[in-house]
């Protein structure tokens, strides 16, 4: 039993140290991907199969894609660590330190506390087994809860992903709205230039 | 198995969470390359949800999955933003280094 | 009734404040019948008392006339009446005519205001407004920058009398919770004596600086600046007897506190003395005049300080009539001679001016105390007083000064009048250095000849007659008490006087006595004839052989300059130059700086370097961590 | 409705205003004059009305709520009649933004004075300094004088918008000033919320030290703005006191009250004996005015009924003689064409119309008994005394003694004295000019003579 909690959280933990050290950066994102898909088994393992399927499809079906397209575009992600001198290298053996002390706080924190705090009496209603409807952690439950209560967070996302979507096309497109305007600004002054100049002959 | 129990105490989530959560940390502090470090930070977001989901079984309250769903969406969102970024401050240079962009020195 | 008698002048002053360019000449007339109509309604009205209007809350506004205001009422209207009447001559032709009758009438509500109020306040009020009309009045020349300077500072001083007197009225609401006097006066037992002296302190601060008392004194020489008819009306008759009124007006308090009254008693000598000593050694008319005005209302201060309060209102009574007298006559004089007013350029002026000469004569047979004259009966009353009411040293003072009165008197009267005219001798043969005089280059424009004689010659003539006469209602003895003080004793019920160790007749003949010494020798270094015949290089050596410290009238100018006035302009300019460039806005200079600096230390911060802004991040991230981990989380 | 009106109307005709051409002087300064006759005529009338529109009800309530508690109801006044008098005055350059930058700063001291709630009072308490700003932008000497102003007072701005947001915070409404049901806020934070109050009404008014900004802005601004800045902005730190600081905070202020007192008392000396040797005109009206604010301040600081009741009648009296003092000094100069003490003179004769009015002006501010000054001095220094400071009753008496020697300085070095022959006679005062300065000196007559109607319609919180 405790098998399933612990298959995905070796190849978790193991996928991120790898994802973190990976030369390359498409390594990287092929250790990500073998995180995530860990973490939807996690996901399972609590009912919350929505979330899981959430995982795989926006994380791994998105935004890995992304990933993988931006390194296509850039294609000097080939490289990664023969860049020449570190110009932080005083940073990293105490941030190592740090990060590692962080850790152990937590994990001593962890470990030492009798405080993580117990299921609260009130008891979900219609607890019952994984995956029927209606169910805790099912479909129904979350875009019930989704739509009614956390209507107006929802909303804001949506709104959200709408900048995140102007502000790329902003950002990266190649002929940016301000850019053209200030091409075409440019050629003007250009034309008007040479206009003066010939009634000046 | 009864609805409210976990297959593992809380506790072990917990751990599991701070070790990834902090695998992603050194990963942005440590790396150069920006798209590993928006790698790293994806690690984070994951390891925070998981903590989510985690209590929200826990306690039976699927508030937890909500927050972790918008995580996600702004994840989404955001690694959008962020590749653009790395995009265009990269287009013309002929490595990636964030070491190079520091156009924020005051 | 009262209020009538009170607006009269306001609305004379300000008809004439409003329309002078057009009224002209009319303005004269206008001011002087709202005077003598103000004049007659106070008669009309005898006695009573009007309430007026709230004025701030608790702040009962009233007026009242007693037997007290009436006099003071009566004298500033008659006497004022006349030296309206005297002011269409001496002023005609002058370039502000009716802006002068603006402010004369102006001056004689603010008068009426200060001794018909019941109540603290509104005395208060009136007393400023009379030192503001004083305040005009000096510096009706104002393109004069003497006459400006004397106005200046007799305002000032006479804040300083205000705000003693606000002082004064602090304690008393207070801690009476009343404005009104009446309750002040009723309930006064109840104060304590250290309260009380604190109060008559403040009071007599007012009446002093009102009063020319040493050591607030050194305004009233200065406002001779202003036109004769003013220093007629206001610094001699009225303004200046102000502060007698306001000891008069408390004699409920002084008489509870027997050290206000020793205060007040010993001011008043003091300067009865000191300032007819500086009489003798003056040679500006108008400033002996001053000089003897100062010296006399210090007798009327002794007088009513010592608790004679009848006697020393009784002199307030005789001296406005001589001592307008006086001015006015002096002031004919100038006019003729064009504005020349020191006596070492008059003499032999007997046969010139008769109307003057017997004016002069009446005023200075009258302040010198001759028997029969009306300065001798209130005089007398004032230095038997002192002795009745136990203080020897006043009594002393107040003989010897008689006697110098009478010295420095007669030597005006004699310099003046007698010998040779003197107005074509060269001044510096005389001993006249020019910074001593002060020839005014702008006194009435030649055409002030013009006017009527007998406007100037009738309030002089009319005056003769009080002059030589209103002594006599003083004259009365034990057994059938004097009409005057009939009149006052419901007022001033104060308490039964000693046993005096000398009788009456002999504090008379006393002073007499002294006062033929004073008038003796003045006849001897002035009238004689040898000394008529030598006049010119007797007057010479007499001005250079003037001791330096009565032509400086005892350095009180410097001394008060240096400190209060300079002191406060160092203080200013220390402020202003010093503590609020370099101190305050140093300060704030500096922590602008600091901000600065703080700003380019923190700077280096900024590497621009991503990765350390996220370790940043990470840092502040595991500070949280450790706090929630020591602390514990929070419980809800 | 009324309030909104007295608010609004000069805002907007401000606005439209700059629809007119440039050089339409007149038809500006009638607009301009008849707007703010207007608002006299709403102030006074509207004395009772309100107008509330719910702004926002969390994190704390906020009301958009107007209306004239006692005090303000005489500040509005004032604030009208000196917009009056400073909008008729005008005689600049650029007159139409002048006119409009006086008609906006008429509505926004407007809206700071009638608002009850401390939220809008914060926000309209920075709006009232833009106006400022931008006219000492535009017409002062130099730039860094209208930055001063602006730093300076912007700073206790965001204070005292920090504190009313701490209030609204502790107490859940900002919607507290005249109103009865609100009883006072017992928290540790309520000390610091009130320095914070405290912080920006000082700077405001000036007091000392907070004052270094005061000179070189009256000084630098032109006449018409620095009357209603001098006469009525300076009244925004001293209204604060009375209506928030006493009223809202009545144990915590009288635990600081000795340290306001002591600032009160500084600041009067302080500025009297600077203003003695002051050679610039409007630098001696500018120091009086630290100093006579020093006074009201101590009358607050005093606690005393009768104190306070005095400085009310000497808040305005002090706008209507600062505001009338300002303008006729602007008219001096504009005839003599300097401001320096030493090379004026002779005024009297060649102006007497003129030299009527600043003589009434200068005495009511030398505390001339008669004239407004004089009651609110006399009942606060009672007051003052009654309350036990025994010492600043002594001093402010020192104090009254060297104003009469200042403005005595200041008046005859203006009037006074020999002509100064080498200018061209300048006509006496116009009947515009005269327009300006009439409502004013009656005001200053009527509340000398008859002080009490100030008082006598009611009394804010006691």
């Amino acid at each position: 039993m405790s098998a399933i909690f612990w298959v995905p959280a070796i190849v978790l933990v193991a996928s991120a140290v790898w994802t973190v050290t990976a030369s390359k950066p498409v390594y990287s994102v092929v250790a990500l991907l073998l995180n995530f898909v860990a973490l939807a088994v996690l996901f399972l393992t609590l009912s919350a199969e929505f979330l899981a399927m959430i995982q795989l499809i926006v994380y791994s079906g998105a935004i890995l894609v992304l990933f993988l397209f931006v390194i296509a575009l850039l294609s000097s992600g080939v490289a990664p660590l023969s860049l020449g001198p570190n110009r932080l290298p005083r940073i990293v053996a105490p941030a190592a330190i740090c990060v590692a002390v962080a850790l152990g706080l937590v994990l001593a924190g962890v470990a030492t506390s009798h405080g993580i705090p117990a299921p609260p009496r009130a008891a979900y209603a219609n607890a019952g087994s994984a995956g029927m409807p209606g169910v805790f952690g099912s479909v129904g439950d979350f875009g019930k809860a989704l739509f009614t209560t956390y209507l107006l967070p929802f909303e804001v996302t949506a709104l959200i992903l709408m900048v995140a979507v102007i502000g790329t096309i902003v950002l990266a497109g190649d002929e940016t709205p301000y850019v053209a305007s200030r091409r075409r600004a440019e050629q003007n002054r250009k034309a008007m230039r040479e206009a003066i100049a010939r009634e000046g002959d | 198995m009864p609805a409210h129990l976990l297959p593992m105490p809380l506790a072990n989530y917990v751990s599991l969470s701070a070790v990834m959560f902090f695998i992603g940390v050194a990963g942005v502090i440590v790396r150069r390359n920006p798209l590993i470090m928006l790698m790293s930070i994806e690690l984070m977001f994951n390891a925070a949800n998981l903590l989510f989901v985690a209590y929200a079984r826990a306690w039976l309250n699927n508030a937890g999955h909500i927050f972790a769903f918008l995580v996600i969406t702004v994840a989404a969102a955001e690694a959008a933003i962020a590749l653009a970024i790395v995009v265009v401050a990269f287009r013309s240079s002929d490595r990636v280094d964030v070491d190079d962009v520091r156009t924020l020195h005051g | 009734m009262i209020l009538v008698a009170l607006l009269l002048p306001l609305a004379g002053a300000a008809l004439c404040w409003a329309f002078g360019p057009r009224l002209r000449g009319a303005a004269g007339w206008l001011a002087t019948a709202a005077v003598g109509l103000s004049f007659i309604a106070i008669l009309v009205a005898g006695s009573g008392r009007e309430a007026l209007f709230t004025w701030m809350p608790g702040f009962d506004f009233g007026l009242s006339l007693d037997r007290l205001s009436l006099l003071w009422s009566v004298v500033i209207t008659g006497v004022g009446c006349l030296i309206h009447l005297y002011s269409i001559g001496y002023m005609h032709g002058d370039r502000g005519f009716a802006r002068f009758f603006a402010y004369m009438n102006f001056f004689i509500f603010a008068m009426l205001l200060l001794v018909l109020s019941d109540n603290w306040v509104g005395l208060l009020i009136g007393w400023g407004l009379v030192g503001l009309a004083s305040y005009f009045l000096i510096g009706y020349w104002f393109d004069r920058p003497s006459a400006v300077a004397a106005a200046r500072k007799a305002f000032v001083m006479n804040v300083v009398g205000d705000v003693g007197m606000m002082f004064a009225i602090f304690l008393l609401v207070a801690n009476l919770h009343t404005i009104r006097m009446s309750d002040a006066f009723a309930s006064a037992a109840s104060l304590s004596p250290a309260l009380l002296y604190a109060i008559c302190f403040g009071l007599f601060v007012g009446a002093a600086a009102k009063s020319a008392q040493v050591p607030l004194h050194t305004w009233l020489p200065d406002a001779m600046e202003g036109p004769t008819p003013v220093s007629a009306l206001i610094h001699a008759a009225t303004m200046v007897t102000a502060g007698v009124y306001l000891v008069a007006r408390c004699a409920p308090l002084w008489d509870q506190s027997a050290s206000a009254q020793m205060l007040v008693g010993t001011i008043g000598a003091l300067t009865a003395i000191s300032a007819a000593i500086l009489g003798a050694a003056q040679w500006d008319i108008k400033r002996i005049l001053a000089y003897s005005t100062m010296s006399q209302i210090g007798y009327m201060i002794m007088g009513v300080g010592v608790g004679a309060y009848a006697g020393g209102i009784a002199h307030f009574f005789t001296h406005a009539f001589f001592k307008a007298q006086l001015f006015l006559a002096s002031g004919i004089i100038i006019h003729a001679l064009g504005n020349e007013q020191d006596v070492r350029l008059m003499g032999g002026l007997r046969k010139r001016m008769p109307l003057a000469f017997w004016g002069i004569l009446t005023g200075v047979l009258a302040i010198s105390g001759i028997p029969g004259f009306s300065g001798f009966f209130s005089k007398d009353q004032i230095v038997a007083g002192a002795l009745a009411h136990g203080h020897p040293y006043m009594y002393a003072v107040g003989i010897v000064t008689a006697g110098i009165t009478a010295y420095y008197m007669f030597r005006l009267f004699f310099i003046t009048f007698l010998g040779e005219y003197r107005g074509n001798v060269d001044p510096a043969s005389v001993g006249i250095t020019r910074e001593t005089t002060n020839a005014a280059p702008h006194e009435p424009g030649d055409d002030a000849h013009h006017a009527p004689a007998w406007i100037m010659g009738l309030p002089v003539a009319l005056l003769i007659i009080p002059t030589v006469l209103a002594g006599w209602l003083l004259f009365g003895s034990d057994a059938s008490p004097s009409p005057w003080s009939r009149f006052f004793a419901p007022q001033f019920a104060g308490p039964a006087t000693a046993a005096v160790p000398i009788p009456d007749w002999l504090t008379t003949a006393i002073t007499f006595a002294v006062v033929l010494i004073g008038i003796g020798v003045a006849a001897l270094r002035y009238a004689t004839s040898a000394a008529r015949a030598d006049a010119v290089a007797r007057l010479r050596s007499e001005s250079l052989n003037m001791p330096k410290v009565l032509t400086h009238q005892y350095y009180m100018d410097a001394l008060i300059n240096f400190v209060f006035v300079r002191g406060a302009r160092l203080l200013g300019a220390v402020f202003g130059r010093i503590v609020d460039p370099f101190v305050i806005d140093g300060a704030v200079r500096e922590s602008a700086t600091s901000a600065q600096s703080l700003g380019t230390a923190v700077r280096a911060l900024q590497s621009g370097l991503l990765r350390a802004y996220a370790f940043v991040i990470a840092i502040g991230a595991g500070c949280f961590l450790v706090y929630y981990l020591v602390t514990g989380l929070p419980h809800r | 409705m009324i309030p909104l009106l007295i608010i609004l109307l000069p805002l907007v005709v401000g606005v439209l205003l700059y629809l007119l051409p440039r050089e339409d002087v007149a038809v500006s300064k009638i607009a301009g004059a008849v707007v703010a006759a207007a608002t006299v005529g709403l102030a006074i009338g509207g004395r009772t009305e309100e107008w509330t529109w719910h702004w926002f009800a969390h994190p704390f309530v906020a009301n958009f709520h107007f209306g004239a508690t006692f005090l303000s109801h005489w500040l509005v006044v004032l604030l009208t009649l000196c917009t009056f008098g400073a909008v008729v005055s005008t005689k600049v350059a650029r007159t139409r933004s002048m006119i409009a930058s006086l008609l906006f700063l008429e509505g926004t001291m407007a809206g700071l004075f009638l608002t009850r709630d401390l939220l809008v009072f914060a926000l309209f308490w920075d709006a009232m300094l833009l106006p400022v700003f931008f006219v000492l932008l535009s017409w002062g000497p130099h730039p860094s004088i209208a930055w001063r102003y602006f730093l300076y007072n912007f700073a206790g701005g965001l204070v005292l918008l920090l504190a009313v947001a701490a209030f609204g915070a502790l107490v859940g409404t900002t919607d507290v000033i005249g109103n009865p049901a609100y009883h006072g806020l017992t928290s540790g934070w309520a000390p610091w919320i009130l320095a914070g109050l405290a912080f920006a009404f000082l700077v405001k008014t000036p007091v000392w030290p907070f004052h270094t900004w005061m000179p070189a802005t009256y000084e630098g601004t032109p006449s018409p703005m620095v009357a209603v800045v001098s006469g009525v902005q300076s009244k925004a730190g001293l209204y604060g006191f009375i209506a928030i600081s006493l009223a809202l905070f009545p144990q915590y202020f009288a635990r600081e009250a000795p340290v306001f007192a002591v600032l009160g008392v500084v600041s009067l000396l302080y500025g009297a004996f600077i203003a003695l040797v002051q050679s610039d005109i409007k630098l001696v009206v500018a120091y009086s005015s630290l100093s006579h604010l020093g006074l009201v301040l101590l009358a607050i600081a005093s606690l005393n009924h009768l104190a306070i009741e005095g400085a009310v009648v000497y808040i305005v009296a002090h706008g209507l003689f600062s505001a009338l003092l300002f303008i006729v000094l602007g008219y001096v100069e504009e005839r003599e064409e300097t401001r320096s003490l030493g090379k004026l003179g002779g005024l009297g004769w060649k102006n007497p119309r003129l030299t009527g009015a600043f003589c009434v002006a200068a005495l009511a501010a030398l505390g001339l008994p008669g004239l407004a000054g004089f009651a609110g001095e006399l009942v606060i220094l009672i007051g003052v005394y009654e309350s036990g400071y025994v010492w600043a009753a002594i001093l402010a008496l020192v104090a009254i003694v060297t104003a009469s020697a200042y403005f005595l300085r200041l008046l005859q070095g203006a009037t006074q004295g020999p002509e100064v022959a080498d200018l061209p006679v300048r006509p006496d005062l116009t009947w515009i000019e005269g327009l300006a300065l009439a409502p004013l000196l009656f005001a200053l007559f009527y509340f000398g003579v008859y002080p009490h109607a100030l008082l006598a319609s009611g009394w804010l919180h006691p």
